[in-house]
């Protein structure tokens, strides 16, 4: 059985291994801001955690904010978790890529980038992946309206 | 020795005999050698995560069938987890068995399509996708028995099914799995010690272990780079925990590897369905569930070891009946991150083995 | 008219309704045996048992629009099946279907039946490159390095037989046959064959026109009546390779209590019967290994071949013919097996800069 | 064995043709809001009168085009894997003659589009159909080259073949079964036989 990292621990041994880094645990998730989502990342696929591999890399709409949701798993601990982040700028949505840490993240970020139009910065080649060129809007955002 | 050489772009796809599909491949080209590569995706994207979004949870679940079409049954079941874990929905023990037996059941309908295309990509003129789909015809029998559809089956409800197996499944089912161990020692006879189909799959299109991982490949895939990782083990979910199983895994990640595992994990599959078959219970067929679901606010992520490999659905309830956010994680579109690394140096013949190797679904990549 | 021109009038006629009616048959033929290797009955609707489906396709190819590309060399292109067919039908000119029946008995007619088949390829190659297509330009390379490759081994293996007989025509080669040459010469039937179905581009060589790769290779941008005529080119090869086969190592017309003719027809079904099961079962070799294959393994076999029979010729020549058959048998499989182990397919995987 | 590549030989960067191509399927989107009608005259056409040459020429031709239909490969999705079991062993398409699938539509009678079309990819469907040599046939196969089915409403999916390519036998069904294709390729062998070469 996949067992579930405690996220309390893992906050307090964050902010002891980053200091100066924001972070909240919450029952089901760990939350950090978008600036410092390569560190952590950086951390938790490093020793002692592991997280060498990202099952699920995903963004949701919400009205203030759009949330970028990674699902990690290690598979030499068999350990999974959770960690979010926000980003409130919904005009001009920015964070850093995560492609050299995950190759998995990849294609799953080109994918954010198509259909919720978050740039990642330092991707190694951001562009439209399932629309074309010229499409236009961002067909999961909740102000898309489907149809035509 | 270095060749002063200039390279061109082929296109391959998006309409191509071995594409599977509408997929398409940039390739730069030196004389037959592929220097470099670009996946081109969107050509099947229907956007169903959007459309998802517009209908009630029960709507949601033809979507599903439509992903991956050569595994509706497993997609079917993800989905159908993930909104039970979200609402908190029993399921009857008699559906759990029924689940696994249709799970296993699709996992070697679905490698017995997939071998077949990947024979026909290594250019065998159809002849053992013709064998292959004999074999798959049957299972698809038992398929249309119980859901009435041949292909995209739309079987499970939130809390079982939507009806009870019919009275000739079983014995049709017992019929097969005396006569599907005898099938795929004929496969293997003739193909895993053909000779032509050992020089074209030993030693290419390797995917190393690290890279497997980083890459988040799943299923036969990562499981051929010597990666002994399976939800059905490692997360057990329904009730795979009571059933004994191999993992298959081999050692060197290239095309061969891929294909013997697919073989192996059918045999494993054989042998979870005589045992669920033989401890199969009588009773409910379905557990309590409202009509009209409205699961309460939260999110869940909810993964099932599909054919092509770890099938996860993500959604989000805002409490009301329709998802708020409805996502897969898609294992076809990222066993395709690291195709790049496999093909490059290889030539135009080898790219449709590797590719044929790692066996895709448009309809999942592209969704 | 003299004897010659009637002679000649009455084969070319016989020669053409052979040809296209042979070809005819043996689409329909391929395609009811594919079937049954797939579990399936084949084409049984058009006329009795099928029979009149290659007829049905060759009236609808013949029918459909001819279209040629804007941004093809027209000329060349028009040009292309002629040129690979034409040769083709040229070959037909010096087999004997029975003892004299032929066109022409000419003294050197395998020599003549080589250079004109070799010719094949120069229409295919115009083919892929007037097309202006990727595809066929992939197509046409790999067949202009195969075919010349595979030319040698070819010819080397039918050298074996000229020495036996001690002459070039085809006739004096089947009247030699006392005992088939498929016994004395088992390693150059071998040789033969291999060459000969890379020659024809029949899997598993099948690479210039490898559907699950290529499209359909060279003539990927032919419609209509120019791509009947590859098509009528490829099984007309066939033939021509199966009847060559035949003639050289099968004993051609030559057979018990049936007449000639019937004999040779048999022998040609039995060598087509077999690229067909090929066909069937195995899957394609990649371009590397083809050539690996055809300069590594046939060539010093072939080779091997022509000194064994020439220390047969010079050092045993009144041996007893059953004891040879058994030595030739034997030491075919010898080496066989002895170069299987020695040659590696090379190729794989190249460093990308 | 190395080999140094040089600069690709094209005129165009990749991200350039992307560029290009997206600009292509904008204003195909754009130029096709109303669907092709469908060529069904056909349907309630008589048999033709006897005449003795026009009408064997006529037979001969309509026979050959019956028996010898060869079918381009055109799967898009779930309909695709119909497709093959149609062509598989079990229903066996070989039978009337279809067993040669030209992987080039230059050598091909028939387009049985099956699948979800994609405005991404319909000008390749329309470019694979002008490709295609006369006298040609369209078999739309399933729901979705019907109307879109349940990607109707979707912002990227074609709603029905007909507003690419005119479209002679629709088949519905989400996927159809093999025997409801087969019945659709009977259809279009009726459309043949009944087809008039000459016009009288």
């Amino acid at each position: 059985m996949t067992a579930v990292l405690d996220y309390q621990q893992l906050k307090a041994d964050l902010s002891k291994e980053l200091p100066g880094i924001e972070i909240q645990a919450e029952s089901s998730f760990l939350l950090a801001l978008p600036e410092d989502i390569h560190h952590v990342c950086q951390y938790l696929v490093s020793r002692p955690l592991q997280m060498d591999y990202l099952t699920n890399l995903t963004a949701a709409d919400y009205p203030e904010y759009i949330e970028i949701i990674f699902h990690l798993n290690s598979i030499v601990n068999n350990t999974a978790m959770t960690l979010k982040t926000r980003l409130t700028d919904k005009t001009n949505p920015k964070m850093a890529s995560v492609v050299d840490i995950w190759r998995g993240a990849e294609l799953q970020e080109r994918e954010i980038y198509d259909l919720f139009g978050v740039v990642f910065e330092n991707h190694i080649g951001l562009k439209r992946i399932f629309l074309w060129e010229g499409f236009e809007g961002y067909p999961l955002r909740k102000d898309f309206a489907n149809g035509h | 020795m270095a060749i002063k050489t200039e390279s061109f772009i082929l296109n391959i796809g998006p309409q191509h005999p071995s594409t599977h599909g509408v997929f398409r491949l940039r390739l730069i080209l030196d004389g037959e050698v592929i220097t470099d590569l670009e996946p081109v995706f969107g050509y099947l994207h229907r956007g169903i995560e959007k459309l998802a979004e517009g209908r009630t949870y029960l709507q949601d679940i033809p979507f599903t069938d439509r992903l991956d079409y050569l595994g509706s049954m497993t997609n079917n079941h993800a989905y159908v987890m993930a909104v039970e874990k979200l609402a908190g929905i029993t399921v009857p023990e008699r559906a759990e068995y029924i689940r696994v037996i249709l799970d296993e059941l699709q996992r070697i309908a679905s490698h017995l399509a997939g071998l077949g295309f990947f024979l026909n990509d290594l250019g065998a003129l159809q002849t053992p996708l013709l064998y292959m789909f004999r074999e798959r015809e049957k299972i698809v029998e038992l398929f249309d028995m119980c859901s009435g559809q041949r292909l995209n089956y739309n079987y499970y409800r939130f809390g079982g099914f939507v009806q009870d197996l019919p009275e000739e499944f079983l014995p049709a089912l017992k019929k097969l799995l005396d006569t599907l161990p005898g099938f795929i020692d004929e496969y293997e006879q003739l193909i895993s010690t053909n000779e032509i189909v050992l020089i074209r799959t030993k030693g290419v299109g390797v995917l190393k272990r690290e890279l497997a991982i980083n890459s988040s490949a799943a299923g036969p895939v990562l499981r051929a780079s010597g990666v002994n990782w399976d939800i059905r083990r490692n997360d057990p979910y329904s009730i795979y925990d009571r059933f004994e199983f191999d993992i298959p895994t081999a050692q060197n990640g290239d095309t061969y590897d891929r294909y013997m595992v697919r073989i192996r994990e059918m045999r494993q599959s054989v042998r979870i369905l005589r045992q669920a078959v033989k401890d199969l219970p009588e009773g409910e067929i379905m557990g309590k569930a409202p009509k009209l679901l409205k699961p309460p606010a939260g999110e869940v992520y909810s993964r099932i070891e599909g054919p092509k490999g770890e099938l996860g659905f993500y959604l989000v309830s805002d409490g009301t009946d329709k998802p708020y956010r409805w996502r897969v994680r898609p294992p076809c579109l990222l066993n395709l991150s690291a195709l790049k690394d496999m093909v490059v140096g290889w030539k135009v013949a080898d790219l449709m083995a590797i590719f044929g190797s790692i066996d895709i679904v448009m309809g999942e990549v592209d969704r | 008219m003299s004897d010659f021109w009637v002679h000649l009038l009455v084969y070319l006629v016989i020669l053409f309704g052979f040809v296209i009616v042979s070809v005819l048959l043996f689409i329909w033929l391929e395609r009811r045996f594919i079937g049954r290797f797939q579990l399936r009955p084949g084409p049984n609707r058009a006329g009795p048992f099928g029979l009149l489906q290659p007829i049905a396709d060759a009236i609808k190819v013949l029918i459909k629009e001819d279209i040629i590309p804007t941004e093809s060399d027209k000329g060349v292109f028009w040009l292309a099946p002629l040129v690979a067919f034409v040769p083709v039908m040229l070959m037909f000119a010096a087999i004997p279907f029975a003892d004299g029946a032929m066109l022409v008995d000419l003294n050197i007619g395998i020599l003549y039946i080589l250079a004109v088949s070799s010719v094949t390829v120069i229409g295919i190659f115009m083919a892929g490159w007037s097309s202006n297509s990727k595809y066929s330009l992939l197509g046409a390379m790999r067949t202009i390095a195969q075919e010349v490759s595979y030319e040698i081994p070819l010819v080397l293996s039918i050298l074996g037989v000229v020495m036996l007989t001690g002459s070039l025509s085809m006739n004096e080669i089947v009247k030699a046959q006392s005992v088939p040459f498929v016994l004395l010469q088992p390693l150059g039937f071998f040789v033969y064959l291999s060459a000969a179905m890379a020659e024809i581009n029949r899997t598993p060589f099948d690479l210039l026109e490898a559907e699950s790769e290529i499209i359909a290779g060279f003539h990927t941008e032919y419609s209509g009546m120019k791509f009947g005529l590859f098509y009528l080119m490829e099984y007309a090869e066939v033939l021509a390779i199966s009847a060559i086969a035949t003639t050289l190592f099968l004993g051609g017309w030559q057979g018990p209590l049936l007449h000639p003719v019937i004999w040779f027809i048999t022998k040609v079904l039995i060598i087509f019967m077999f690229i067909i099961w090929v066909r069937a079962t195995i899957p394609r070799l990649r371009i590397d290994q083809v050539m690996a294959f055809g300069w590594k393994f046939l060539l010093p076999l072939s080779l091997a071949n022509l000194v064994i029979t020439a220390f047969e010729i010079l050092a045993a020549p009144d041996m007893n013919t059953a004891v040879l058959i058994g030595i030739n048998i034997a030491v075919m499989f010898g080496l066989i097996l002895l170069f299987s182990r020695f040659y590696k397919l090379g190729g794989g995987r190249v460093s990308v800069k | 064995m190395e080999l140094d590549s040089g600069k690709p030989l094209s005129l165009l960067t990749l991200d350039e043709i992307d560029q290009h191509e997206g600009g292509i399927i904008q204003s195909f989107r754009t130029g096709h809001t109303t669907p092709y009608p469908d060529p069904a005259d056909w349907l309630n056409s008589e048999e033709p009168p006897p005449g003795v040459f026009v009408t064997s020429v006529e037979k001969v031709l309509n026979w050959s085009r019956h028996y010898s239909l060869w079918p381009v490969m055109f799967g898009l999705a779930c309909c695709a894997i119909e497709m093959m079991c149609m062509a598989a062993s079990r229903w066996d398409l070989a039978r009337f003659g279809m067993d040669i699938f030209r992987a080039s539509p230059r050598q091909a009678d028939l387009m049985i589009v099956a699948g979800t079309l994609t405005w991404k990819m319909a000008p390749w469907l329309k470019r694979i159909y002008d490709q295609m040599p006369e006298p040609k046939w369209v078999l739309a196969m399933g729901a979705c080259g019907t109307s879109g089915g349940l990607f109707r409403d979707s912002y990227s999916v074609v709603p029905g073949f007909n507003m690419v390519v005119p479209v002679d036998v629709y088949v519905p069904g989400c996927p159809p079964r093999p025997e409801a294709l087969l019945r659709a390729i009977m259809d279009i062998h009726e459309k043949i036989d009944k087809t008039r070469i000459i016009k009288r």
